[in-house]
């Protein structure tokens, strides 16, 4: 089927335009062990890293915290204004990092500015989506016939929330969160504004790139492309 | 014990309207109705799923119509059955009472005492989705049963099982109900559980209950037309009747007892036979009739007939169908019995 | 009820968090009317919105040019490593934007070292999953069958492709362009270790911001969230 | 003009083996079977939308089994119909007189033409999902009879429409036939379809093609117990005859004809007739039987006994139902005519 053939050739373009610098970047990594060994001991990198994860999982955290509830109000309930409410919650995802930033910052000004708050308050805007929407959808394949039933046999609606459809809306809601907390971590534009300290790994990326080169950034790249290649198989 | 005061709701596309009927402590009472009649929402509401627009919900005396679903001491087994699919058995049946925080101990002899009531003591460990429908269903009865209700609403509960699990769920629940003396209402769109479980019968159609009575009541004296067509009495024929004779769209038809003036008789369309000859015999009306349509029903066909003015729908089976040769446009002989008419 | 009374209340404070910076960034800037007009006469300005237009919409193009070959595949065939594909398809989402970048430079270092290419390469990565989805969902909601019916009636694959399948997919194959377009325009970091210059308008803003401030920075940032919100409404 | 010659495929649960037959030049042939039979799929096989595992397609003398379905000159109309959404009526018809690049004006006249005969040619400017289902398949059957198919495949055509609109479609559909003159291959359930339509019908019973024939002959002479089951006998008895004498489970029962040896007889439901008081005649077998459950089918109930071992299983209407009291464990009689039983 010569159609389906030169579609298939078409769209291979793509793939391998998506593939191929995962690999090479691996392959030219490995061929410059040392420096992935020395960048693992390089104090500021540890330092980078653990600011990453530690921000990107309190961002996680707290998406959860408030988009849980809403997730569930939208799943369960029909208001006035409810489709503002989903554009809203939508919104963060067409909007240019950098103007993230410079929002937040009009905003928040210095409560936030170059502070573990500041990056945490960038994640949570560009990542938050993530988690209520998946909280949502989540919530919505859950039969509310369940939690009526629960209801007559004795529960009251807070009960049933927490026995069954938290219980059977936890995978969707736990994907949910492991997207959020990969979008947290592959937010740069908005933290470079709000926040460049204190230093996360995306932002420690660009700054060894700016100041030492493409080959002194590479270690720290291939760790992170790591992380969220792990990521991403779990969420599978 | 159970009182439902004219309750109206408006719901989706189902409207209710001014319902109104009483259950008895220890009665089983049936709600019979097509689907689409609004018997899932009558039955949310008195659970407390839903608000009724107007009207009241009384249990024991007390007015319950605002209260909570957790507060009504009511149990409830939707159609789908609704077992907490990541709870095992045990836990589901547990539920109600964990909830009542009885002792750990007492919960477990009454979850094993339920369980062999119905016949699932050896599913305890197991989780929902591996029981069959008939399982499932016992298992649903059993959580409900085991905080002992009121009452228990049961919606189309057997809709779901094959023939055979039916059959036994419907033989057993007689037993059951002997055994743990429940009050319940339970609605359906089935006549043979109707037949078999209902101390009294509702007749819901289109949003209103139409007739309450025992289901030989309400099947030998329909209240109105609608529940005659619902019963069964697909021909209504409309005419003048004088003593035992009924005129109407130029054919004479003669009726079981004396009347007079404009009335309206129903014929079940299995109580009408189709030949291609005449075959008068003193006691039956006969007419001939053109085939206008052949339906097929399974293993029966409708047969939709014109005789001058009167439209007539019979049942036929599938092989009289070929033996008889009825098709479109084909003539035929209608007779049926005087005493196969219903006078209302 | 009070559950999801309390819900709502938590909900409504990550709907706010988002919908208020949008808010203060709109009304601090209508108080600085002068500033606005001013940045609107200014030519490096107006040069860089053009790039950042520029750049997305060829993005967008390209992914449409291969991503809907590729959705069609996706949706029409069953094949030995279907998953691997749809998985490399959405590895970019979860990527640091500034990995993205250096990947990219380590691939194909100089040849798209700040230039076009380089900005429409870092676009063309982190947004092209958008367009591919997209397609792949628009077809897999056509019917098969209507194309069977059509090569019944004597259209060729390729024929039955565009009378029937295209034209059907086509609202959700636009929806996903604009998509793309939105992503391509909201990168920052993968654009800032590739292609510093030629400037586009979402880096303009982060240099303002280093250079003069943030008050200099603002009336850009509205003039692209403006742009955002309207391909937002568009979409909707 | 098509021959089909022992097609076997596997797909999804589908499992077609060794699928042989013919249509000659003008006939409409009918392939009659329950769903799930793998009737589709012998369908897509024939328009080249899925390629056999084995076998061959026949069209004209030519093999065109590896040929894609656009060369084939065929016509298929999906159950669905499969009206292209986004286009008009008038472009839905013309789409494949467009793809043979025919004048703008001798497509208008065609479209014209046959649009005038299926009586659709008000709706030309119509888009296809503001029309009714008969109007649908009127547009889908237009659209395929316009390009002069030289066969036309059709899959269950009618099974979606109204009872109404199926019984005038059906009317209508063999005077096109006179008028436009075409060869047809239809696969469909409907009994009523086959009789209606068929010059000739196949059976197709889970993957295989089991009887060839004539209505008349297939239902009068099932090939075998399968086939007959699927034309309605639902009770095969087996035992040892002796001349005019079956004896089976303890039971001795008469037979139509003489017969010796191991044999089997085929009962339909519908010819068991059940009461509670024995009506003894001379033509009748008659036994008591207990009820062992009961299945509503509709109007209709299927009442399963057992005679000493034997099961069978019968029809009655609700209302007999009801009037008899017939409920699980109640005992009946049970009585047939030799007549009624058909030798295999």
């Amino acid at each position: 089927d010569y159609t389906v053939a030169f579609f298939a050739i078409m769209g291979s373009f793509i793939v391998l335009y998506i593939a191929i610098p995962l690999i090479v970047i691996f392959l030219k990594q490995a061929s410059d062990w040392g420096m992935l060994v020395k960048t693992l001991h390089d104090e500021l990198v540890i330092k980078a890293l653990k600011n990453s994860l530690l921000t990107a999982t309190a961002t996680a955290l707290i998406s959860l915290l408030f988009g849980v509830p809403l997730g569930y109000v939208l799943a369960r309930k029909d208001f006035k204004g409810k489709s503002l409410v989903q554009a809203i919650v939508d919104v963060p995802i067409v909007i240019p990092h950098s103007v993230v930033g410079i929002m937040l910052l009009v905003t928040f000004s210095s409560a936030i500015l170059d502070s573990y708050a500041g990056i945490i308050a960038a994640m949570l805007f560009v990542s938050a989506p993530f988690a209520i929407n998946a909280a949502r959808d989540g919530f919505l394949a859950v039969d509310e016939e369940l939690e009526h039933v629960a209801r007559t046999l004795g529960a009251s609606r807070l009960r049933a929330f927490f026995s069954i459809a938290l219980p059977m809306a936890f995978p969707a809601i736990a994907s949910g969160a492991i997207m959020t907390w990969a979008r947290a971590i592959s937010e740069v534009g908005a933290i470079l504004i709000v926040a460049y300290y204190p230093k996360t790994a995306q932002v420690l990326v660009m700054e060894y790139f700016n100041n030492y080169g493409l080959r002194a950034s590479r270690p720290i790249s291939v760790i992170l492309i790591g992380m969220s290649l792990t990521i991403f198989v779990v969420l599978r | 014990m159970l009182e439902v005061k004219s309750i109206s709701k408006d719901w989706k596309e189902f409207k209710l309207r001014e319902i109104t009927f009483g259950v008895k402590a220890g009665e089983y009472f049936i709600i019979l109705g097509p689907s689409g009649a609004g018997k899932t929402v009558l039955l949310e509401i008195i659970t407390g799923i839903l608000e009724p627009d107007s009207g009241k919900v009384i249990l024991d005396g007390k007015d319950v119509t605002g209260w909570p679903p957790e507060r009504r001491s009511l149990a409830y087994i939707p159609q789908n059955y609704a077992l907490f699919p990541h709870m095992s058995v045990y836990d589901n049946i547990a539920f109600g009472l964990k909830l009542r925080r009885l002792p750990k101990e007492e919960i477990k002899r009454k979850v094993r005492d339920i369980a062999e009531v119905l016949g699932i003591d050896h599913l305890l460990h197991r989780k929902p989705k591996t029981l069959s429908g008939g399982e499932s269903q016992r298992v649903a009865i059993a959580r409900a049963l085991v905080i002992e209700p009121k009452l228990l609403l049961l919606d189309e509960p057997f809709a779901n099982l094959d023939v055979q699990t039916r059959a036994r769920l419907i033989g057993e629940m007689k037993r059951w109900r002997k055994e743990l003396g429940f009050t319940a209402l339970h609605v359906t769109h089935s006549f043979e559980e109707a037949v078999s479980l209902g101390d009294r019968v509702g007749v819901m159609l289109s949003g209103r209950l139409v007739q309450v009575g025992s289901i030989r009541e309400v099947f030998s004296r329909p209240a109105n037309e609608e529940v005659a067509r619902f019963l069964g009495f697909e021909n209504i024929i409309e005419g003048f009747a004088k003593g035992r004779k009924l005129r109407t769209n130029g054919l004479e038809i003669e009726l079981p007892v004396e009347v007079h003036g404009k009335v309206r008789v129903g014929l079940r369309p299995e109580d009408i036979i189709l030949s291609l000859e005449p075959i008068r015999t003193s006691a039956r009306n006969e007419f001939k009739a053109t085939v206008e349509a052949v339906e097929e029903l399974g293993p029966l066909v409708r047969v939709r007939l014109r005789a001058r003015g009167l439209e007539l729908s019979a049942f036929i089976t599938r092989s009289s169908m070929l033996e008889i040769g009825i098709g479109k446009g084909k003539e035929v002989y209608v007779s049926f019995k005087a005493s196969a008419l219903h006078v209302f």
